[in-house]
């Protein structure tokens, strides 16, 4: 057979890379006119553009109809190829494109590999990304410069691809920098707003601690294992008994600062500085999974020692209870959404820490999709009352915005619910954590962030859609926007059906031996969660004012003023004999200040030959040649 | 002066350089050597201005004392070794001889005083002939040369030539001075690689030449010699703004572009014979050249200087230049090969 | 030591030839270069082409001595300070002397090139020494259009690089 | 104190142009900052007019080698501590002109996150006490789980006829004789 | 100028009230339950309007502002567009000066606009000069006090 399915995949999954990166330098201004009607977007550009009514044309200065497009059939031809990886099951495929310098060492080249993980994450992202730029472009049209946020969204994506995608550290790296690149740029997106750069800033800041770890992993394993392919890596890790624990201490390191572990969280909810598509897209399925992504990838090395395993479990079911204690006492409703985001990494990464990845990465799948509708229905939201963020001004807005009410109750009920996307993947994490032998905490904690999870979701539940209306006028029309609508019901689709989908037609998702009473456990715990919170909420507010538990969940366990604190007081205390001696001291002097004035002295002296008199030139070269003959001589003498 | 004759003068230009290329024969290396420079004497002056004139009698000069030199050279080699092959071994004095005049023709460090004024009076076009052509043949010559192992006589011209490529063009503000400091740089560079590895000295021979050829192209394209009129470029030919600092920072060596090769390969095989401190030097002085190079870049695209009228109201009839014409050709050809040809120059850096 | 005697006076007139001033010291320079040069050449024991070199350089010095005396009738020639000239021609002959201390051993380099047969009689420039011949000629009309060229626009120039000290 | 010769020695202060590169030159161009250490009291009066302070209010670093000079000691206050509604003459930095700057002055820019927070409800000490109470019981726990364990033992399944040997495709001459079967092996788990 | 001003009685009680109020808003998020709290706080301050006797307003004060410290917000609303909030400082115009910087090559291609501009800018010139100097003729006839000089 000439065509074979790995040949189809190949070729449709490079093609899409291919076209995602052309796309990056597709700079036109897409333009169509209003009797075209076979464009849905027709609405949008003429509620939201200059149209000159004597000629009824509408001409659309945006690039980003051009990027919905592309995103869209990117979309489909990703699901295609999925398709055909759901038939015939491939191994993975290899593809090496050129040798990078060959003859060193250490050989580098470009290299892909397009298994299973990828694949799912390549549709998945793509139609998320997808949605979320057709609500970007309903979202971010009255910003001055909304071309170039699209064009910055398509390279984020584009990162995150070649980082799925590759499989030399090298390329992983590429993508890895470029989106701590991409999300400082995104984040500080308003930059006259100080605490958008503030923000970046941290964000950056956490991410470079991350990059150290995955540079400590590529040199530790260029060092051992003298390349930078991860399946050679993969598959020699029996000789590499001394450095085993400084890899795993890198990769770890390298999660834990990507994917916002305890620890190295604060950027996360700092995110949030930015547009809420940029929210959405980095919480969602791009950039916070990477850090589990790597880990996904490398699980292979985690499995030697023990020890390794019930540290990742302890990280992140401390991340996720702490995130999740957090949420049920902010009132930012895109925080609440971000440390449920912080949970979710933690229940992924205590999958990891019990030897399963691909429930991580099933859950990795599917908590995509619902996480991007969350945010996007907080965007709505957020749009209809005029950039109002505050949980205590929302209330009543089932009645304004019913699609988005009712996609944000779905959403949260993916989380806890039964039959919905988020429930197959959680369930089957909290299966296996409880029939692990690892940890007893481990189990304990993601029950609890479990329950705490009910309770954070319905608070912004009972919080925006149940109370009468405190808000300043909001849009009603904001919901007759195409784009808005198309993109919440294909995510609502998408929350619904992805559980069921990935878990009975691409994974095999492994059957634990658990109690009856574990088994029960997801079903039962929310419901408590859910009764605690409406008791708490009937008996509410004013006899928990002052009290030290409710600041500490909501100054999130005073975690960030304790170490900002301590890490500037340290870093002083440390660097301040060697600022004061080197950076303002002596080296001031030979360094910056006394470069200049040497090389200009130098280069004055040299000038000077420079007389135009050639017997000069002839006779001061025959002397300096003499000169430089008799040294040379008496030296080899 | 007629077509035909300069046609005719270009082509024994070629031909010298040829025959010096392809011959082994010291004598007939020496006539290849004296042709190219005959006939590249009227070329240069054919603007008959003073200083035109003036940069072409040093030239001529410099040129005949050094083919005397190698001449003698060549003399004694063969009364010592009664063959005329430059394949025989070398004894002190006729390859003292020898370098020396190979360093005179390339203006390498101690022998260096008359190339920024030759380049400096010349025209950027035969400015280009003196500092990409001519240079080939005495390269080739030095490389087979330094073959044949004398090397402290090679290295330590080629460090201060680094060195003082570097210094000498910090406080300069002709564009065709730095350039030819750049050039006395980039010549210290290619004959201490020489040293050690041929095909290396040669990749970066080919490079450097690249580079250069599209860097005083477009300069010729663009007449602006000193670099105060850099800043005019954004309002003659805005796309070359980009050109000109792309080229600029492939000849200091920036990574992604063209020229990073050139110092990738060099300080490989420089390191890998633990030239480690000298190497350090040489980087050293790179880095002053970098400083320059980054300053013409700075004038060209980052500063908008107070101007007069004229070039104030040339921002809206930006020059066009036919691409039929073979300088339009040549030019764009070399820019995109001198910016973006690092993945072409990797088989070239897998068979060193 | 008349080899070497004859050699000086030739170094004399090549730097006579671009040290002076006026066309008549540069023409006299090249007939003191030509004679001394087909002396050595016959030394070397070759008779036939020194004797055509000589006739030529006369014949050619016969020439330009009137024209160039025709072109610049200066009245008070001179040449560029002699003490120079004759310094160079100490430095060069003394470099000579240094690098081929036995001038006698000449022949060998002119045996090697051509191939170890001796110049004696005109027949190697028609088999093994004619690719040279060719060379020379073609460098001789090099030589001559450039000096066309460069004599063509003489008049706008300045020698300034030469005669300042 | 040695450590203060060995600064001495390390920094040329105040003969060099070292304190010149001291961050509040660069904000106000006057050179002449940071001074000499003011030893005299007519010295601190004229320094504290320099920089326009009282007397009372001026104090200068302790001239122990690592000192700035004749710099002012200020209040470590960061920008968002400052009334954000207050009359500044630049309000986008909360800054007088003519203002004195804190020698660390890049800390305290509102770029940077606010590590001195005044007035907090709670205490800086209750805080870090909070925490770190949380973060030991969660280590504990951890130590604790690590003990004792909890999960259900399980064994491979088991099948009659020696386990399907047959079924499974196995060579039915020789059939081997029953394996053990209801033991629960237990290296195989930790 | 400077921030730190001296706050008279009246001021404090009347920010007291208002923090408080806020802060309370942001403790319960029910409007009616909200309102019967504020009206209850509001009574609170009332009975002590017309305090006389300074000493004790003063203790009270200090009693009240205590006990909003204690029951202050972790999280208090604010509002949108002031400081801290989520558009605050979102998408500032830049300032108009900046006009001043360009260079004349693009002031050359609004010709108009800046022709009318530098006619506004030599009026508003002249008109801040013409202040200045009536309020130079003021202070030398003594009817204004005469201007300290900045810090330097």
């Amino acid at each position: 057979m000439v065509i074979s399915p790995s040949l189809i995949i190949s070729s449709l999954n490079l093609g899409i890379l291919t076209i995602l990166l052309g796309s990056i330098f597709f700079f036109s201004k897409s333009y169509f006119s209003k009797g075209n009607v076979n464009f849905p977007l027709i609405k949008t550009t003429s509620a939201c553009l200059s149209v000159n009514n004597d000629k009824e044309e509408t001409i659309e200065y945006n690039s980003g109809p051009f990027a919905m497009a592309i995103l869209k059939v990117l979309a489909f031809l990703s699901v295609l190829s999925l398709l055909v990886t759901c038939n015939n099951s491939i191994q993975s495929i290899n593809i090496t494109l050129s040798l990078w310098l060959s003859n060193t060492p250490l050989n580098i080249s470009l290299n892909f590999i397009y298994d299973q993980y990828f694949l799912v994450f390549l549709s998945v992202a793509l139609i998320v990304t997808w949605s979320i730029m057709e609500f970007s472009f309903y979202y971010m049209t009255e910003d001055p410069n909304s071309s170039a946020f699209f064009r910055l969204l398509t390279i984020f994506l584009l990162n995150m691809l070649i980082l799925t995608c590759s499989n030399s550290l090298f390329l992983i790296f590429l993508g890895w920098e470029g989106g701590g690149f991409l999300s400082f740029l995104l984040i500080s997106w308003w930059t006259t707003r100080n605490d958008a750069s503030s923000s970046a800033l941290e964000a950056v800041i956490t991410n470079r601690i991350g990059n150290i770890g995955l540079i400590t992993f590529m040199a530790l394993s260029a060092l051992n294992f003298n390349s930078s392919n991860l399946t050679n890596i993969l598959s020699s890790n029996e000789n590499l008994t001394p450095l085993l624990p400084f890899l795993l201490f890198g990769l770890i390191l390298a999660a834990a600062g990507k994917s916002a572990q305890f620890g190295l969280h604060p950027w996360l909810p700092a995110l949030l500085e930015g547009p809420t598509p940029v929210s959405a897209l980095l919480h969602s399925s791009t950039m916070v999974v990477a850090g589990v992504f790597l880990l996904v990838r490398t699980s292979e090395l985690f499995s030697s020692p023990l020890i390794t395993h019930s540290l990742v479990l302890i990280l992140g079911g401390t991340t996720a209870l702490f995130a999740a204690s957090t949420a049920i006492a902010q009132h930012d409703i895109k925080k609440i959404i971000a440390y449920s985001t912080t949970s979710q990494l933690g229940l992924m990464v205590t999958a990891i820490g019990i030897g399963q990845p691909a429930l991580a990465f099933f859950h990795i799948c599917t908590h995509a999709f619902f996480k991007a509708m969350l945010f996007l229905c907080s965007g709505s939201v957020i749009h209809s009352l005029s950039d109002e963020q505050d949980l205590r001004k929302m209330g009543g807005l089932s009645k304004l915005l019913p699609v988005t009410s009712s996609c944000l109750i779905l959403g949260s009920l993916a989380l806890m619910a039964p039959l919905l996307a988020g429930f197959y993947s959680k369930d089957l994490i909290l299966e296996a954590t409880s029939a692990s032998v690892l940890n007893l905490l481990g189990i304990v904690l993601s029950i609890v962030a479990t329950m705490l999870t009910a309770v954070y979701s319905f608070r912004i539940i009972f919080f925006c859609f149940s109370l009468s209306p405190s808000c300043s006028s909001p849009f009603s029309h904001s919901e007759e926007n195409f784009n808005l609508n198309n993109a919440l019901l294909r995510l609502a689709t998408g929350t619904i059906a992805s559980g069921w989908f990935f878990s009975n037609l691409l994974f095999a998702p492994p059957s634990f031996n658990v109690t009856s009473l574990a088994k029960g456990t997801p079903l039962i715990v929310p419901i408590i969660g859910v009764a605690a919170l409406f008791m708490s909420l009937i008996s509410s507010t004013s006899n928990s004012i002052g009290s030290n538990a409710h600041s500490a969940t909501t100054s999130q366990w005073f975690f960030v003023d304790a170490v900002h604190l301590s890490i500037i007081t340290m870093s002083l205390a440390l660097s301040f004999f060697s600022s004061r001696t080197l950076d303002r001291g002596w080296q001031e002097n030979i360094g910056p200040q006394g470069i200049a004035p040497t090389s200009t002295a130098l280069s004055k002296i040299s000038q000077a030959g420079q007389i135009g008199l050639i017997k000069r030139y002839i006779l001061s070269s025959m002397a300096s040649v003499l000169v430089i003959l008799a040294l040379s001589l008496l030296i080899l003498s | 002066m007629r077509q035909i004759v300069s046609t005719f003068l270009f082509v024994t230009v070629v031909s010298g350089t040829i025959i010096v290329v392809s011959s082994e024969n010291w004598f007939i290396i020496w006539v290849g050597l004296e042709l190219s420079t005959l006939a590249l004497v009227p070329i240069l002056c054919s603007g008959f201005s003073p200083r035109n004139v003036e940069a072409d009698n040093k030239y001529f000069l410099v040129q005949a004392s050094s083919a005397a030199l190698l001449l003698n050279g060549a003399l004694g080699q063969a009364w010592l070794t009664g063959s005329w092959s430059i394949l025989d071994p070398v004894n002190e004095v006729t390859s003292i001889c020898l370098s020396i005049a190979l360093a005179f023709k390339i203006g390498l460090a101690p022998v260096h005083f008359w190339f920024p004024d030759v380049l400096q009076g010349l025209p950027f076009f035969q400015g280009l002939i003196i500092a990409t052509w001519q240079k080939i043949a005495p390269l080739i010559l030095m490389f087979y040369f330094s073959q044949l192992g004398f090397s402290y006589l090679l290295i330590t011209p080629s460090l201060i030539s680094v060195l003082i490529g570097g210094w000498g063009g910090l406080n300069q503000t002709q564009v065709r001075k730095i350039l030819a400091f750049s050039s006395i740089g980039n010549m210290g560079w290619l004959v201490i690689t020489s040293a050690y590895s041929f095909n290396a000295a040669i990749i970066m021979l080919v490079i450097y030449l690249i580079i250069n050829t599209s860097l005083f192209l477009l300069f010729d394209h663009l007449k602006v010699s000193t670099l105060g009129h850099l800043n005019t470029i954004s309002q003659l030919s805005p796309i070359s703004v980009a050109l000109v600092l792309l080229v600029m920072l492939s000849l200091g060596g920036l990574p992604p572009l063209t020229g990073f090769i050139l110092k990738f390969t060099s300080l490989y095989f420089l390191v890998a014979n633990n030239f480690i401190i000298l190497s350090s030097i040489m980087i050293i002085g790179n880095l002053q050249d970098y400083f320059f190079y980054l300053r013409i870049s700075f004038n060209t695209s980052l500063f908008l200087f107070p101007q007069h009228i004229i070039s104030s109201a040339s921002w809206r009839n930006s020059t066009i230049i036919s691409p039929l014409a073979p300088k339009a050709w040549l030019s764009s050809v070399s820019t995109v090969l001198s910016t973006l040809a690092i993945p072409l120059t990797l088989p070239l850096y897998i068979i060193t | 030591m008349v080899v070497y005697v004859t050699l000086i006076v030739m170094l004399f007139g090549s730097t006579l030839v671009f040290y002076s001033l006026s066309p008549y010291y540069s023409a006299l320079g090249l007939v003191v270069f030509s004679v001394p040069g087909s002396f050595v050449l016959s030394f070397l024991g070759s008779s036939f082409v020194p004797i055509v070199l000589f006739l030529v350089y006369i014949g050619g010095m016969l020439v330009v001595f009137p024209y160039s005396s025709a072109i610049s009738p200066e009245r008070f020639p001179s040449v560029n300070n002699l003490g120079e000239v004759v310094g160079l021609v100490f430095l060069f002959s003394s470099w000579v002397f240094m690098s081929f201390d036995n001038f006698q051993d000449l022949k060998n380099i002119f045996h090697c090139f051509v191939s170890g047969e001796s110049l004696v009689g005109s027949n190697t420039f028609y088999n093994s020494g004619g690719v040279l011949v060719i060379l020379g000629v073609f460098v001789l009309l090099v030589a001559l259009v450039g000096a066309l060229i460069i004599s063509r626009g003489i008049e706008s120039t300045i020698i300034r690089a030469i005669w300042l000290w | 104190m040695a450590l203060a010769r060995c600064a001495r020695c390390l920094r040329f202060d105040r003969f060099s142009p070292v304190v010149r590169v001291s961050s509040a030159r660069y904000a106000s161009g006057d050179v002449s900052l940071p001074g000499p250490y003011p030893e005299t009291p007519e010295e601190r009066a004229a320094a504290a007019k320099k920089y326009g302070m009282r007397v009372e209010d001026y104090e200068p670093y302790a001239d122990d080698g690592w000192g700035w000079g004749d710099y002012p000691k200020l209040k470590k206050q960061h920008a968002d501590d400052r009334d954000p509604h207050g009359d500044w003459d630049f309000p986008e930095d909360r800054r007088n002109w003519g203002e004195v700057m804190h020698i660390e002055q890049d800390l305290f820019v509102r770029q940077r996150p606010n590590a001195y927070k005044q007035n907090r409800k709670i205490p800086l000490w209750k805080q870090s006490m909070i925490l770190g109470g949380i973060l030991t019981t969660l280590a504990t726990l951890g130590i604790l789980g690590n003990k004792y364990k909890y999960f259900v033992p399980v064994g491979p399944k088991q099948y009659p006829f020696n386990n399907l040997y047959v079924e499974k495709g196995g060579d039915p001459d020789a059939v081997p004789d029953t394996p053990k079967n209801y033991t629960f092996p237990t290296s195989s788990y930790i | 100028m400077s921030a730190t001003k001296t706050l008279s009685h009246a001021q404090r009680v009347l920010r007291l009230y208002k923090r408080s109020v806020r802060h309370m808003e942001s403790w319960i998020p029910e409007r009616p339950a909200f309102r019967y709290e504020a009206t209850v706080l509001r009574a609170r301050f009332d009975e002590h309007k017309n305090e006389n006797d300074m000493k004790k307003a003063a203790q009270i004060l200090q009693a009240g502002e205590e006990e909003f410290w204690e029951k202050q917000h972790p999280q208090p609303y604010i509002f949108i567009d002031s400081f801290g909030g989520t558009r605050y400082e979102r998408n500032i115009p830049a300032p108009e000066w900046v006009l001043n910087k360009w260079h004349p090559i693009e002031k050359a291609r609004y010709p108009y606009y800046f022709a009318r501009r530098e006619k506004r800018i030599a009026e508003e010139q002249a008109r801040w000069d013409q202040l200045v100097e009536e309020e130079r003729q003021l202070i030398e006839q003594g009817k204004l006090p005469p201007k300290e000089a900045l810090p330097s």
